[in-house]
């Protein structure tokens, strides 16, 4: 019997008001960016997730969408004044259309095939920006002017609203995610990442299901780019389009557990969690100490869960929702 | 010399063996016989410990082998000649024969044991520069069969070695494993093909759903109405 | 004889390597009846199944569902068709429940979830899986495997289904239910061809039997023409088995 | 634009081709026997630069000398890295095979620059700077010996894969496994092997590239990405494919600098990477 | 390398671990803890120092970091921050990791949690864009030595630049090889593809026509190539007389080698970065030589104190300091001269009395010009490049006239003439 008072409610419904106070729990600044940075790590791994974890395929070039995300918006926002609420959807939109081609060019490969041709294409997108800095400003970058609280062009002085925003887009993908698992093109993914030929059989086309869910997530990931774009008041084509953020994107997911509703939020704070303890407590003084620490516990976590944590997390977390009580009755 | 005892054998869930025993003695030819789906082929991978049997035992000489792993089975005398042929194809036949003698006791023979192999398969000879991928069906099987025999083994597993060949191929083939035969080396057969196994065999299996449905002497089971029964559903 | 020809193959051939598979093959099924194909194995019926169902391009030859050349359409438009086919070896999304495998097919004529989780239910209680709808497919045992993959293939709602080795691997009574499946399949309309090597199943189910060997065909009739026939005989037993 | 211009921009493409090839078949060979896409490579080529200046600056050992020690010395961490790093996730999903490979190179990277510091190190020898003038095209003396150790070192990986037993137990491993086990390789040893060679030959690569190249601890980036495009270009797995690729690729580098733009070298490699894979999904030597 | 205390960013350590302790994550940190009791002293002024120290640009950051600390120890010897009752400086050092994602968190780390009273660094203007974004919002002054026109140009209240900016570099190439070589020349112009590179490039592009130049080629590259050739074959096939790169590192090693190599023998006027670091030198040995750069700063730079540094940090490091941690050095006295005047550790006041900097002497002012004063933007107005030659294995300012110490050798001798 489950009750409205049982763990399985009162947990979620819990964490989730845990979320909603937290910046005002936090003691300064820096721990509401941290929470900001795991958002938007939450939204692409979990956008990397929709076409890397449910359809199977490994993309190490996701910093494309973003990059171009956050590009068309910056750009759209410092020569036409256009505000970022409104950018946001066309910068997502480019992404989408980029999507089209990458998907007819990349799904007729297969495994590492397809991996390093995305790599191969998010790379030459970043030349070619760097390439045409009349359009681009090349290696200069793009800033985002200073306005100060300019709720309108999406920025603020302090960081709790960009934390709200950017939890908004983080249960969004969430339940994008839980949406798409349960509709058609979910259903779709799954039985094509399982079996594909067995998949064709039923009637399924294939490249078709995985060049939809690319291009939602390439659209998520774009929208991403351009709150990232806006937060973060610079970019620039090494940070937006370079490898290092693809192989970060799909890492958020790996190390959660891919294919799972969870993981990448899972994976997300993990992973921030990684990187900031390792840039904090070896700062600075040992050059390389903290990289080589952070590779370590890379490695370390893919040898003990190559499957991600999930599998192992979802297990406490049941254990806990037994162990809990029912809310305002004793244990039984 | 070679004793299968109440084997059970599993792929995940799936049971394919149960308490399957069989045996073949020195010099000895067996056939199991069987429909497709029957187990054939994961009793002769679970010899050959490709395959970890759930439970029973696999003896070699009296000793226990099932828990060696397959590389170690080798080298006590047992050539798995597995079903589909599997030539390695990117290889030429000659390079095909001499990874047969990978190991060091065929090793030392192993001019010996060509010039063995080309004189039962002179066509291999011929094609002994060619890339096993561009074999015909039947000389694959050949090669196949003369990879294992580059082993020098006591025991020779052939898997469903007419599967897929002309009937012309499969009688060339079957005369073939007849002269092997005769060099003493004990065969274990899986076929579908009755008449031909039977025919070759001293003694045969016949297995239905993973279990021994029917054993004996090959003249008997080829007489017994109820192989033909199996078989055709008559 | 039963209704008009459904599905007309005509010349069809495809050759792997050194190897002929199909060699001219033609042959035709008619609206309502089930098809047994027979042959020894290696004798090309999965290649034959996998050319219809456009996994394979053929070589040459024609493939015609209802009137319509199908010849060398991707699988999931034949499926489209009205054509669906299971495998030889089943191939269940294993880390999948059973409804869910099942939904993956309904889905395709009910795009909406909730439609598709009814529709499937209804398809396992017809093959007998209910009870099992919310097990882990790759947990399932070997009958019901099979029958995961006829329940599948049915919730795309064929006019024609293609059942390769169903009863491969089943003892008598799983394949005494599984023959009952079948011929149930049949008469709801359903027209259905089996590639089957439990001759004892495929004499007693099929109105019609087509025999291949080295990718031709090498004899067509009903099961009493082909299990006398002695060329098939032949091709099973081995030349001399008959005069044993 | 002068014949002798374009000219000079083939041949060194073409040298520089030799390069890309040894790093490209160190990782091929892994990939083709392990299944595994080693992101790592780049940074086996960065400790073998590292181990030939060591040599050099502490014990005046010539870099082409040290191969000597440089191979075996690689060879042996291959091993280690196979034995303790590869194996366990060998079943794992291919992402997870990719990353540990990734933050092994994080790691390895961050281990030079600790150890090492950032600073550009390089070996100068007496034919560091020879160079030979045929008909207004030049050609450095040390990158032609780069070549020719590539091609000679590919010539012995394809002698010994074609000509010893244990070459050929290596490719029947890498062609099938569970035959491979049938007749007594142990393809646990072989997985060994195969990537001990494939850092050797990465060992290789850096005490080739050192007379002309500098040592620091990212130089691994330099390389890997352009492996990465030869070996996917050349059908993975493929070593005939890898040095083939690898002339593709440093020619089309070459040329695409000297008519696209210096920036664009990249784009026009990666466009006919691109190009490759529309028309043939599975590389240059890939069955259709 | 320092001794005593492992760790100096004990604030930022602690809170973070009250920090995780929040998200609920912190057991798996808990134990490091133990080490963070040093604690802070008393009296100190913490200056938040970001540079790269790994990944590409790792060479460049270490040589700053290095001259911060000889910088950041000489003011505390010399008796700290005087109005503080002698506050020493402490640095919190923040590796960047060459990521401007890295840069923007560990801005966000230092100015949230290090207690800051000012920050200083960065070295890549690209880093340094972002770090002052970070610091105009957190109201915490930061000094940099990054070229980038843009960085003063924002009109922000927090971001001071005591270098020259980048358009000046291209203008001081071109006047000089303008007096050096006369009009009419041909010129070829490469630079690597970073903001670096092409924003100083655009300087000697538009420069060119002033002194009649004709501009052959001007394209920019990808810094990592392993081979210059195709770039030299084709600088060669524009036939230049003057030929002005902008480049890394090993690019600007491999780019001279392979120009001896294809005997290119135009005039080689640098900008700067990889031409005017140790290694240079140390690779390319005579080579090197006759070869003309502009920089920002040198360790021949005609101000009094400037041999004692160059030759403190030389003794020190074991080799010589090079334009970007010679500003670096630079920087943390302009810092402790703010501070001091300001009497504070706020760094709205610091920020204050930096608007209000007018060194003429000491360390803090010798930049080329040997004066720091920031004019309205946070730009030091004093401050122009200097051009530089490589002459028997160092590096001597030969123009403007103002700071030269040697005259240039020019005509430059072929490559095949050289000894």
């Amino acid at each position: 019997m489950k009750a409205a008072g049982s763990p399985e409610y009162y947990l979620p419904a819990g964490i989730l008001l845990f979320l909603i106070v937290l910046p005002f729990l936090l003691p300064n600044p820096f721990y509401v960016h941290i929470v900001v940075m795991m958002a938007v790590f939450v939204v692409l791994g979990g956008a990397w997730n929709l076409i890397g974890g449910y359809g199977g395929q490994l993309s190490l070039g996701h910093a494309a969408f973003f990059g171009t995300g956050a590009y068309v918006s910056t750009l759209l926002v410092n020569a036409y004044g256009i505000s970022p609420w409104i950018t946001m959807w066309l910068g997502g939109l480019a992404a989408l259309l980029l999507s089209l081609p990458v998907g007819i060019i990349c799904f007729r490969l297969q495994g590492p095939y397809f991996a390093i041709a995305t790599i191969g294409l998010a790379e030459t997108l970043r030349l070619l920006v760097l390439h045409f800095r009349d359009i681009t400003s090349g290696a200069q970058g793009l800033t985002v002017p200073f306005r100060g609280d300019a709720p309108w062009l999406l920025q603020f002085g302090s960081k709790i609203p960009y934390y709200y925003i950017a939890l908004i887009m983080a249960v969004g993908v969430v339940l994008i995610t839980r949406r798409m698992e349960r509709a058609r093109l979910g259903h779709y993914l799954v039985a094509i990442g399982q079996n594909q030929d067995a998949a064709e059989a039923l009637g399924i086309n294939s490249a078709r299901a995985k060049a939809r869910a690319l291009a939602l997530s390439a659209f998520v990931t774009g929208v991403a780019g351009v709150f990232y774009a806006q937060y973060t008041y610079v970019i620039h084509p090494d940070s937006v389009f370079g490898l290092g953020l693809s192989i970060q994107i799909a890492l958020v997911a790996i190390v959660g557990g891919v294919g799972t509703t969870m993981g990448p939020v899972l994976g997300a704070v993990i992973m921030e969690f990684f990187i900031q303890s390792t840039q904090i407590i070896f700062a600075g003084q040992y050059p390389g100490l903290e990289l080589m620490v952070y590779g370590g516990l890379l490695v370390a976590v893919i040898l003990w869960r190559p499957r991600g944590v999930i599998p192992w997390f979802a297990r406490l977390y049941q254990g806990l929702v037994a162990r809990l009580p029912a809310a305002g009755g004793a244990r039984a | 010399m070679l004793e299968v005892k109440d084997l059970d054998a599993a792929y995940g869930e799936v049971m394919v063996l149960r308490g399957v025993g069989l045996s073949v003695g020195r010099g000895e030819s067996v056939a199991v016989i069987g429909a497709n789906g029957a187990g054939k082929s994961t009793l002769l991978r679970a010899i050959s410990s490709l395959l970890r049997p759930r439970g029973g035992a696999i003896l070699f000489d009296s000793n226990r082998v099932d828990h060696l792993p397959p590389y170690e089975v080798a080298a006590l005398g047992i050539a798995h000649v597995p079903e589909g042929r599997r030539v390695l194809p990117d290889m030429t036949v000659e390079e095909n024969l001499e990874l047969g003698a990978y190991l060091p006791g065929p090793k030392a023979r192993r001019r010996e044991s060509l010039a063995w192999v080309y004189g039962i398969f002179p066509r291999l000879a011929e094609r002994r520069r060619q890339r096993a991928g561009t074999l015909s069906g039947g000389e694959q099987q050949m090669l196949a069969i003369g990879r294992g025999l580059m082993l020098r083994p006591r025991l020779l597993m052939l898997d469903e070695p007419s599967l897929g060949l002309a009937p012309l191929v499969v009688e060339v083939t079957f005369q073939k494993i007849a002269e092997v035969r005769k060099e003493g080396i004990a065969i274990l057969l899986v076929e579908q093909n009755v008449q031909r196994a039977l025919g070759l065999a001293d003694r045969g299996y016949v297995l239905d759903g993973g279990r021994v449905v029917l054993e004996g002497p090959s003249q008997d089971l080829l007489e017994n109405p109820h192989v033909k029964v199996a078989y055709l559903g008559l | 004889m039963k209704g008009d020809i459904l599905l007309e193959v005509e010349g069809l051939a495809k050759r792997f390597g050194g190897v002929q598979a199909v060699a001219d093959l033609s042959f035709h099924v008619r609206e309502g009846e089930i098809l047994g194909m027979i042959g020894p194995n290696g004798s090309g019926k999965t290649t034959t199944f996998n050319m219809i169902t456009g996994f394979y391009p053929p070589d040459r030859g024609r493939v015609r569902f209802a009137g319509r050349d199908i010849t060398g359409l991707p699988p999931y438009e034949v499926c489209g068709c009205g054509i669906c086919r299971t495998f030889q070896v089943a191939k269940p999304f294993r880390e999948l429940t059973v409804i869910r495998n099942v939904m993956t097919g309904t889905l395709l004529r009910h795009p909406d979830p909730a439609l598709a989780e009814t529709r499937a239910e209804e398809v396992l209680r017809a093959v007998g899986l209910a009870e099992r709808a919310q097990m882990q497919a790759g947990s399932l045992t070997t009958i019901d495997q099979r029958r995961l993959e006829v329940a599948r293939a049915l919730g795309t709602a064929p006019r024609l289904l293609l059942l390769d080795e169903t009863m491969a691997g089943l003892n008598p009574t799983e394949v005494a239910e599984a023959m009952r499946l079948i011929a149930s399949l049949r008469d709801q309309g359903l027209t259905v061809v089996v590639v089957e090597h439990v001759m004892r199943a495929v004499m007693s189910l099929s109105d019609r039997i087509v025999v291949l060997d080295q990718g031709t065909k090498i004899a067509e009739g009903n099961p009493r023409e082909i299990s006398s026939d002695p060329r098939v005989i032949q091709a099973y037993l081995g030349a001399e088995y008959q005069r044993a | 634009m002068d014949l002798t211009t374009i000219f000079q921009a083939v041949i060194t493409g073409v040298l520089m081709a030799g390069i890309y090839a040894l790093v490209a078949i160190g990782l091929t060979l892994i990939f083709g026997v392990v299944r595994i896409v080693n992101f790592a490579q780049g940074e086996f080529v960065m400790l073998g630069m590292y181990v030939t200046w060591w040599l050099w600056k502490a014990g005046g050992i010539d870099p082409y000398l040290s191969l000597l020690i440089t191979m075996p010395v690689l060879f042996v961490f291959g091993v280690l890295v196979q034995r303790f790093l590869f194996r366990p996730i060998l079943s794992a999903p291919d992402m997870a095979q990719i990353f540990l490979t990734v933050g092994l190179s994080v790691v390895l990277m961050n281990a030079a620059l600790f150890f090492f510091t950032a600073d550009f190190r390089s070996v100068k020898t007496t034919y560091s700077e020879w160079a030979l003038r045929v008909a207004g095209i030049t050609l450095s003396v040390p990158r032609i010996f780069a070549f020719a150790g590539a091609l000679v070192l590919a010539g012995l990986l394809t002698l010994f894969l074609s000509k010893t037993d244990i070459g050929k137990a290596l490719r029947a491993v890498a062609q099938d496994r569970e035959v491979s086990m049938l007749l007594g390789i142990d393809p646990e040893r072989m997985y060994l092997l195969a990537v001990g060679l494939g850092a050797a030959l990465a060992g290789a690569a850096g005490g080739l590239i050192v007379p002309f190249f500098y040592v620091f601890p990212t130089v691994g980036v330099v390389f890997v990405l352009i492996a990465f495009v030869v070996v996917i270009l050349g059908t993975l797995g493929s070593i005939q494919g890898a040095l083939l690729a690898s002339l593709i690729v440093g020619v089309a580098e070459s040329l695409g600098i000297l008519f696209a733009g210096a920036d664009l070298g990249l784009v026009v490699v990666f466009a006919i990477l691109v190009a490759t894979l529309i028309l043939k999904p599975s590389g240059l030597m890939g069955q259709a | 390398m320092q001794k005593g205390r492992r760790f100096r960013d004990p604030v930022s350590r602690r809170e973070f671990l009250k920090g995780a302790a929040a998200l609920g994550v912190g057991a798996g940190v808990a134990g490091l803890s133990l080490q963070e009791a040093a604690g802070a002293a008393a009296k100190e002024v913490n200056i938040g120092v970001l540079y790269p120290t790994s990944g590409s640009q790792a060479r460049f950051g270490q040589m700053c970091v290095n001259a911060v600390k000889l910088a950041v120890e000489e003011v505390n010897a010399a008796g700290g921050i005087k109005s503080l009752g002698g506050a020493k400086i402490n640095p919190i050092y923040a590796d960047i990791q060459s990521d401007p994602g890295v840069t923007r968190n560990q801005a966000e780390r230092l100015m949230a949690t290090g207690n800051l009273t000012a920050a200083t660094g960065s070295y890549v203007s690209t880093y340094t864009l972002v770090a002052t974004e970070v610091a105009e919002r957190y109201k915490i002054p930061y000094v940099t030595g990054s070229i980038a026109n843009k960085l003063t140009e924002r009109g922000f209240k927090f971001t001071f630049q005591v270098s020259p900016k980048a358009n000046m570099f291209g203008e001081m190439q071109m006047e000089f090889a303008g007096t050096l070589a006369g009009r009419g020349k041909r010129a070829a112009v490469v630079f690597e593809d970073t903001d670096y590179g092409t924003s100083t490039s655009k300087g000697v592009i538009d420069g060119a026509k002033k002194v009649g130049f004709e501009v052959v080629m001007a394209e920019p590259y990808t810094a990592k190539f392993t081979d210059a050739t195709p770039l030299v074959n084709k600088i060669k096939a524009s036939k230049p007389d003057l030929f002005f790169p902008v480049s890394y590192i090993t690019d600007a090693l491999l780019i001279i080698r392979t120009m001896k190599q294809l005997n290119v023998n135009a005039g080689i006027i640098a900008g700067g970065a990889g031409y005017l670091i140790p290694d240079f030198y140390k690779d390319l040995g005579k080579d090197a030589e006759y070869v003309f750069s502009v920089g920002s700063w040198n360790y021949d730079v005609n101000c009094a104190e400037v041999p004692k540094i160059a030759e403190a940090y030389e003794k020190r490091y074991g080799e010589f300091l090079m334009e970007h941690a010679g500003e670096a050095y630079v920087m943390i006295w302009v810092l402790a001269d703010a501070i001091q005047r300001a009497a504070s550790t706020d760094p709205l006041k610091v920020r204050d009395a930096l608007a209000k900097t007018n060194l003429t002497k000491g360390p803090g002012s010798v930049m080329p010009g040997c004066r720091v004063e920031f004019d309205e933007t946070g730009w030091n107005k004093r401050v122009h490049p200097v051009m530089v030659q490589w002459q028997k294995g160092q590096l001597r300012t030969v123009y403007p006239a103002s700071d030269a110490r040697v005259k240039p050798v020019w005509p430059v001798p072929a490559w095949d003439k050289r000894g």
